[in-house]
């Protein structure tokens, strides 16, 4: 089955992000795909490469990058919400980019099923 | 950059409806959410939009945010129809918890009771909630 | 002591936290998201009609004109302040405690 | 159709809303801080015990973990999924809605 | 950079208490407010810290968040005595509504109603919710 | 009277910057001293000099480097909370300063108030 992901907070406020990012990879692991996540709101925040946990806690910046890698996950940056917050094309870490809202009713379309999750 | 996949969209409407919950200005999530509303129009899906629980206090009249600096987006629920999209719903419950009637909304709407606005929401294929 | 309650009491429980622990003749502002608690005719009057019996209840106009909530809709015996009577509470009335 | 909670019953009213919208017979899953849900003995249990009678309710395993409640002080008729159950429900059922 | 300035701060006792008021994980408050509180240690200061509302659930024994990879920071609060910090309060209502017994705490509390906790609020000269 | 406030939200997904912003201009206007603004938690995102709200938005970013400019007022973004956001002095708008958490403390020692203002 396909999947689309919309996540609507930054890494650590909230847990919208790890939750997002532990369904797609549980979701990988039995064998559907996940085929974009849109990164709305705060949620842009995910994309900051500049985002430096403490060495015993999760890079959720890096997993994102990861799982984009290896599963050809697309990481949609919502180009109006992420310049109101600073989140331009010289912070975007590995595996991110920044493109349109319509990405989001595209996935929505396109994916089997779309996942919100927020605050 | 990474290259941006394109997915096949064609000829195919689907029935989105937006879920709105939050009231406007002390959280952003009334002003993207409706973006997002917007946008959507030029994909030719079959849209629709619920507001309840505070979400109904988006679409009360009179928004004057100018002396916080704020924007007022309220006149762009008045231009969905334009977007055709005017499929507006709202929830009985919520609206007269809030000692709300039709009569404070800036846009034409229909009041519809939780049991029907949760068979609406049951007959979509994508709810955002925002 | 000033309590400051920034949360919808439709949707948050900021509000009856902030009354469960606000001691009689203390003073509470609403703020942001929080003016709809002085709103009449909602399900929330009676309680903050109540409070305003205790304590002394104020609303932030900025707020409620930003929601579009006319005057004539707040609650008899909440007064409304701009952010100069905010300033002004903060002074007289002594520590804040913020209800996020 | 999949209706998911993340708030917690306490502190917001996400849950009353989705147990208001949701249909007899969808399915519920309470995720994050919205597992304090699924906790007996508490001022919410007897509501989401009745909705256990409607829907299937759900709560999310490594969330409960996270916060250290115990599978014995879960309410019964709620059933303990792990991300790969949620991902399977997400298929089973349909439509899915955050009541975020 | 600017330059920081210092405010004489010599000699001076105050009383702080950190409101904490929301459930650990959802959010980050918990673990950052937990971060202030230890720093505050340093300045020797009168320090108390009160759990209600959800925060209740912060001090609840048997966290174990390995598995969504994220740091378990329940121990810190077994450390806050070694620190000087020893008002640790927990609103009995609070507690109680949430299904919770003094048994249920990683740290030993004092448990006080909301009458009790009202006045200790009102005695602080510096109140930080987090 | 001497005021100290604390941020605990980023800028435009909560109104809690507005509002402290509104705060501290009205305690100036009345002749008061705003000693400090402390952002902790996603407050951390108020000093980012990127971001670029649409022209009929407020900048708020813009709107505290100008007021700690021409008020004084010390604007401190907490070094734990801003290393794991990303938010690093190469990213700092004018007037912003990173430094510890123990800032907050000494404001809350030292001013006749402290004001929160958060989610």
């Amino acid at each position: 089955m396909k999947f689309g992901i919309m996540v609507n907070e930054g890494p650590f406020n909230h847990q919208a992000s790890d939750s997002a990012y532990q369904f797609a990879k549980a979701a990988i692991a039995k064998g559907h795909q996940v085929m974009r996540v849109f990164f709305y709101y705060d949620g842009v925040n995910n994309a900051n490469r500049l985002s430096e946990p403490q060495s015993d806690d999760r890079n959720l910046v890096k997993l994102w990058g990861e799982m984009a890698k290896t599963h050809k996950v697309d990481l949609v940056v919502c180009v109006a919400a992420a310049l109101r917050r600073g989140i331009k094309d010289e912070l975007l870490a590995e595996g991110f980019h920044i493109s349109g809202l319509g990405q989001l009713t595209e996935i929505g379309i396109a994916a089997d099923r779309l996942l919100v999750f927020g605050d | 950059m990474s290259e941006e996949p394109v997915f096949d969209t064609q000829g195919v409407v689907r029935k989105f409806m937006f879920v709105n919950r939050k009231a406007p200005y002390g959280t952003i999530y009334a002003l993207e959410i409706l973006e997002s509303v917007l946008i959507s129009a030029a994909f030719e899906q079959d849209i629709s939009v619920a507001f309840l629980d505070d979400g109904v206090f988006q679409i009360k009249k009179g928004h004057d945010p100018k002396d916080l600096g704020m924007k007022n987006f309220s006149p762009t629920y008045r231009a969905l129809g334009g977007y055709d999209i005017e499929k507006l719903y709202v929830e009985k419950e919520s609206m007269e918890a809030r000692g709300l009637g039709p009569d404070d909304f800036v846009v034409k709407v229909q009041v519809v009771p939780a049991a029907e606005l949760s068979k609406l929401m049951a007959e979509q294929d994508v709810l955002i909630t925002g | 002591m000033l309590h400051t309650v920034n949360k919808s009491p439709f949707e948050r429980n900021a509000l009856d936290s902030c009354l469960r622990l606000a001691a009689p003749g203390s003073a509470i502002l609403l703020i942001e998201d929080g003016v709809y608690a002085a709103l009449k005719g909602t399900a929330q009057t009676a309680k903050v009609e109540a409070a305003a019996e205790t304590h002394e209840v104020y609303v932030l106009g900025p707020d409620l004109k930003a929601r579009g909530i006319e005057e004539s809709r707040i609650i008899g015996g909440v007064k409304i302040v701009d952010y100069g009577g905010f300033v002004d509470l903060a002074v007289a009335k002594g520590t804040v405690n913020s209800w996020l």
